[in-house]
């Protein structure tokens, strides 16, 4: 198991050993920890707590002002409400038993392609002093605890202004545990699926963002459009407080990808460019696009063209070049555009928040864009016998096979939860005095 | 007496208040309020929604005068609230039965 | 004249500004009250105080109209503001002595 | 009918409220407004720059009622919301000549 | 002097000689420094760096947020600009002789176990090269200073919305001299009675949330209640400035509790997760209580709840074990709820903020519990020779002396002040206005 | 080229000669990296990474939110907007020929007292392993990226409420080229003209505050001044996201200050000092100055000292000792206040938000104060044979000649803009409508 753990944990480190320069740096963790006296360095154990609570800071406060400010006045504290619960909830489930399944259990032979076990049942075994790489293995809990966090919130959009808040937190959990975590499972450990088919998600594309915006989209469709919509204008009740989300999403998101580096290193720094280059790019990207269509570039266009780079850059974080990372933003930030401004109107769902227009399709293409950029012949850090057609067709495989697992899992969960709940909706009365002092008997603003 | 209600832009309120105190007129009470008529609204984007906006920004001045003010006070405002722009708003004066200051008990014009 | 007054729910306005354009009266002006009657407000509660809550959300709007109109504008808006259900809000009828266009300075009928 | 309409210090809603029910008068409308009068403003300094603030927060509430009522309704407003400070305010009473409940279509004072 | 300034730099390092594992690691630094050539250890340096600026974030907008989101609009700047200004007060001070008192002075003998002297004024002898365990001294001094900003301004909380800009400033100086350093000293300095009384406060709960959480109370109890208090609604003007507030709260904990391991290791880690279960379990437990006795589970209850983990957490982030820390705030969210639903109506006192509530009560439910999750027989971290109820009667003990010791000077503090300043209070006339007008010239919002 | 890129980077480092104790430490990075086989200590990288991500905290949302709040509210969208396009587009400018342009080239002859050459053009040469000093060469690049972005934003302040929006991004990217490039090669490269004057800029007084703030005062003499400027009251719309805003810039600015030691060491540790103990100071300062001359201490006085003092510290944290950075602080407090209260309104020109008084005057009162500050005679940590009469001559040579050069690029880039645009003003009724709607279609606030 522990050896297991050992690779789960060094999982990137060893997809590095594609790359030719730092190699050694990066994968030596791995065999070190192995050994019998594990050390740990304190630099990489700084920047990775640092990444922990930086993703921590992306959730709350970054994605429930994101989407808080993007509902009306009535509901604002419904929504961040949800992702602080969900939050909360997930943290405490990852604990108990999340960390063990995504990351524990045998090497090969039985169901450990898919899923860990319950060795690490509420952290049974993870002392202070147990080491995974190069930091303490406790570190590597927390900082994978936040993506599990972070990728439950940020469902939270598309069901956003409409649905009962207990609900939501049960709808989450079980998402959580039958979705979110199997699909970790496959992508980081040591005995996954698609890490072993070789897919490249270095920061978790597939795992946190198309995860999350297939999921919300389902739940959106189950649960049906919010009243008037489409008829009435419902429009963002306070910008700023959807830029400064976005913001703390970029800057948080230095953990979310650098981290992935799992040490304070050449790759770090390479991660952290792509991830101011990828996202300026797409803000940019966005805001022409608009400005050609519709005449304004718009404040919401640039943080949402940001967001959706952020997005895309987040599997090839540590696999693009500089230049294909600019490349693989400006394309994100279009088709995303398209995806809200077109798709959506077109296919006529209510995703109220655009989880699915921008982390589903943003992290499509960069999971599929990843096997371009991350091509040496393009600039990209993939192996020397890198086979651009070959990664293609692994990585497409990995996005389709987590799309229909997503969305099955979502979709069941739902209908449980409707049942349990005696419906997922609260009463009209209740959407149209606003789910602040309907659920939660409160208002935002007073004088 | 009378109660002039007049429905102005933004913009033209300090200009009101001092053509009414050049009046002696010294009371006044504002109102934000969002105006619909001729003057057309704008349209706004979000996320590619559109949303047409028919309801501007204006302000709603009411006075309480004394008869023999009232035309003078309309004229006065006409005047500095014009901008000669559509929108810029409407005049109207109601019959005022009574009116009492709160703080003393006076009535009738004095209370003015 | 008439100044028709009316208070009605903040989801109705829609409504009634189609229902009042179909009768050619396209000049109006809304403003957000607090309204406090028959329907039950609700209560609120931070840190453990409870705060009994009298006053709901409304729109006062209100239409200056030609005498002619009057009746027609006050049906108009109870049709298109009824839900039925307590706290539809209410209709006033002013009598309007005067109206000025700012603009052009016309009085009367004519400035509506 | 008549029409009256107070202008009061924001503090006093709550007394004025009461009063009001204590005459069984169960219905009215409140409007947050800006009052300019003899209650002199005050002064606000940004970054050195000082701007002169001459309009005072102030709640308008309007009380449709019946004849009968209207003077007992002045004088209950006037006592409950007289502090006798300077800026207590005014009360206004207007003739209303229809009253809609827009619910049920009653009109009159059965309406209110 | 030399001396003891390296115990009281690692005074928290010994006190891990009781925790076997990693004992030997974390206790090193002390010796080392204790030793002719102490070198700095560049990854602790980074993490103790980030852990010192997280605390000021904390602080500034942190603090300033979730309180000023608490008043009424026309109150908010009079609340932030209380605290901003605390802060810069209270930091000069500590540069100037806050240090020097709660840190320096002979390790025995006259006053040294209340309070340090002053061979350190103005951080004499303290230079970029002074080296306090593996990290420069430099930034042991301002990791301290934060705690001493963080802890003045917490108490803003209790006499919000009704007393003179310059009271309580001056108030807060007076309280941080008296209360806050000898506080301080006797918990941390290894000359400190507490210290050596083997009292265990991980990262402050003592010398940060009791103390300020008592100092509140007196304070508002002689400031008396605001005006129209339980007459009128004072409901919170914006709940979202609060939640933005407590996230950088929970956010900056990190470096409160991970930062006081003094490094980048195993324990820090231990605290970092302990740092989000707690306060997770709590702010459930919150909600739910709410949720059972008033029907809503409330955006405010959820974020009371998570900072009342937090504060209950704080002195036993390095003893607890994960299950310990999830027991723990769970109780203290049931507990701080009582305290703020029941206990304050009861007891009549306008504690604007609930800082007494929350810190002062999560403190002292921390402070006591701390002896009973440090125990290794519950999966804690206390030595192997651990005395449950012994620890126990150090620990209430402690909270005992530093509850009369905050309340006294609180006391006398106010009394003084209100004499300087012809009375605490502003005119009725100005609180009617609000402070942010008459006390500054100035209204927070405008068109 | 790479030895001048290894003094560029090691510039800092190199000044230290002048700093006895930890001179070695200092300075060894730089000789290291020379040496053919560079290592980066992990430690040192931790601590760059993260004030990397510390100064764009300080940009997005921390200077967009600090002006944000100071405009009306509607015009609030288009600040915020103009900031974060700003950042992604000179992001990308940086990657694309900035970083090469300012600290790549020859070491003498030809241009390179000015300007670098094309040799990184797109970051040519730099890899993931190519090593600066301690830290990873892309680090480096990173860092100083967020220098070129944050200066370019603060320049919008001073154009606020009036100007185009595609004007302002075009007049950013041409001052960009022309004057932060240069200016910043010529301070910071180890070819560059103050560089070997021995001018002392620790972490950018000069190329960010100066250089900043005449660009400000300069576009917004050409663009004349707001409608109603003087006329009708232009108060700030909402000074709790000025508040914010101020707090995340000086959390921000310990990457800046501390981060500017290029690792984690004493000496970022007095730095870090130094940027509390400045603004501390300058805070009060400020607010004492208000109380005296108006009568009322405010909320945005003291946020406004804070700021004036980050950027007066900001070239001497690294040679101020702590005394002298708390008097450097105070003076500047007090001039920054007179400079906005007295200066503007004489001169009668409409910086909108105060950029010249602010950085530009804080700036040349920090630059000039540092040659005072730096004296070892007056606890500053100045070389042994330092001389402060030359150093005063150098300092103000420096300042006189990035004056100049700021003011007279940005004059002639104004020019080109409004050629290019047909003005660079929005039309007079779009002004009046605000820009957000009509420059960007949208209103930030909604019910
Ligand atoms: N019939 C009406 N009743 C009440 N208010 C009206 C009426 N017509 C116009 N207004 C008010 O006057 C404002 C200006 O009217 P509008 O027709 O736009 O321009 P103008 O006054 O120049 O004709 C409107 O925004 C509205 O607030
Ligand atoms: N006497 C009154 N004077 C002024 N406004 C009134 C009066 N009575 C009711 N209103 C307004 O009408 C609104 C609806 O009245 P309410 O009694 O709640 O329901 P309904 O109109 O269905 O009887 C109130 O919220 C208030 O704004
Ligand atoms: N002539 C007037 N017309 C309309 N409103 C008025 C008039 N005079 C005063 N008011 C309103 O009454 C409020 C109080 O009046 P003020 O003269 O300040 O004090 P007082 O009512 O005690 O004389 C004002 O703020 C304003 O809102």
């Amino acid at each position: 198991m522990k050896m297991s753990k050992v690779l789960g944990s060094a999982a990137i480190a060893s997809l590095l050993l594609a790359l030719p320069a730092f190699a050694q740096d990066a994968a030596a963790p791995a065999a070190e920890a192995a050994a019998e006296v594990a050390t740990i360095d304190t630099g990489d154990t700084a920047w990775m707590i640092v990444s922990t609570l930086l993703v921590i800071l992306m959730t709350i406060p970054g994605v429930a002002l994101f989407y808080g400010g993007l509902v009306r006045a009535k509901n604002i504290l419904s929504v961040i409400t949800q992702v602080f619960g969900a939050f909360a909830v997930i943290a405490l489930l990852w604990v108990a038993y999340g960390y063990s399944l995504a990351f524990s259990g045998p090497t090969e032979g039985g169901l450990s392609a898919f899923i860990g076990d319950f060795s690490n049942f509420f952290l049974a075994n993870v002392t202070p002093d147990s080491v995974s790489g190069t930091i303490p293995e406790l570190v590597f809990v927390v900082f994978q605890l936040t993506f599990a966090c972070i990728t439950a919130t940020l469902v939270v959009g598309g069901i956003a202004e409409r649905m009962k808040f207990g609900a939501v937190i049960a709808f989450l959990a079980i998402w959580f545990t039958f979705a979110y975590l199997p699909i970790a499972h496959m992508v980081w450990s040591g005995a996954g699926l698609f890490f072993n088919m070789g897919a490249l998600d270095f920061a978790g594309g597939t795992v946190v963002h198309i995860n999350s915006g297939v999921a919300a989209l389902v739940a959106a469709i189950v649960l049906g459009p919010r009243l008037g919509y489409l008829k009435e204008p419902i429009a963002p009740h306070n910008l700023v407080f959807t830029y400064i989300g976005a913001c703390l999403l970029w800057v948080g998101w230095f953990g979310f990808n650098a981290g992935s580096a799992l040490g304070a290193n050449g790759l770090a720094a390479q991660a952290f460019l792509n991830t101011i280059t990828a996202p300026a790019a797409a803000a940019i990207a966005w805001a022409v696009g608009e400005k050609i269509t519709r005449g304004h570039a718009s404040a919401l266009g640039f943080v949402s063209g940001a967001v959706a780079g952020l997005v895309a850059i987040t599997p090839a974080a540590g696999f693009a070049g500089t230049f294909g990372s600019i490349v693989l933003g400006a394309v994100t930030g279009f088709v995303c555009l398209w995806a809200v401004v077109t798709l959506k109107p077109m296919l006529k769902y209510d995703d109220s928040l655009d989880v699915f227009g921008i982390h589903g399709v943003g992290g499509i293409v960069g999971a599929i864009g990843t096997a371009i950029v991350a091509a040496p012949s393009l600039g990209g850090f993939g192996a020397e016998d890198y086979n651009l057609g070959g990664q293609l067709v692994t990585q497409i495989l990995a996005v389709a096979v987590a799309i229909v697992w997503s969305a099955v899992v979502a979709l069941v969960a739902m209908l449980i939860v409707k049942a349990i709940f005696g419906g997922a909706r609260v009463s009209e009365s209740s959407e149209s005095d606003g789910l602040d002092l309907s659920s939660h008997g409160e208002r935002a603003y007073n004088s | 007496m009378k109660l002039v209600i007049a429905i102005i832009k933004p913009s033209r309120l300090e200009e009101v208040r001092q053509a009414l105190n050049s009046l002696d007129v010294h009371g006044m009470t504002v109102t934000e309020v969002k105006g619909y008529g001729r003057q057309k609204g704008h349209s706004e984007i979000y996320r590619g929604t559109e949303y047409a906006v028919h309801f501007l920004p204006k302000l709603k001045v009411e006075i309480a005068v004394d008869d023999a003010l009232a035309d003078a006070v309309s004229t006065a405002i006409r005047d500095s609230a014009q901008t000669g722009r559509i929108g810029d708003g409407k005049i109207f004066v109601l019959d005022l039965l009574a009116v009492t200051r709160i703080r003393t008990g006076e009535t009738g014009a004095s209370a003015l």
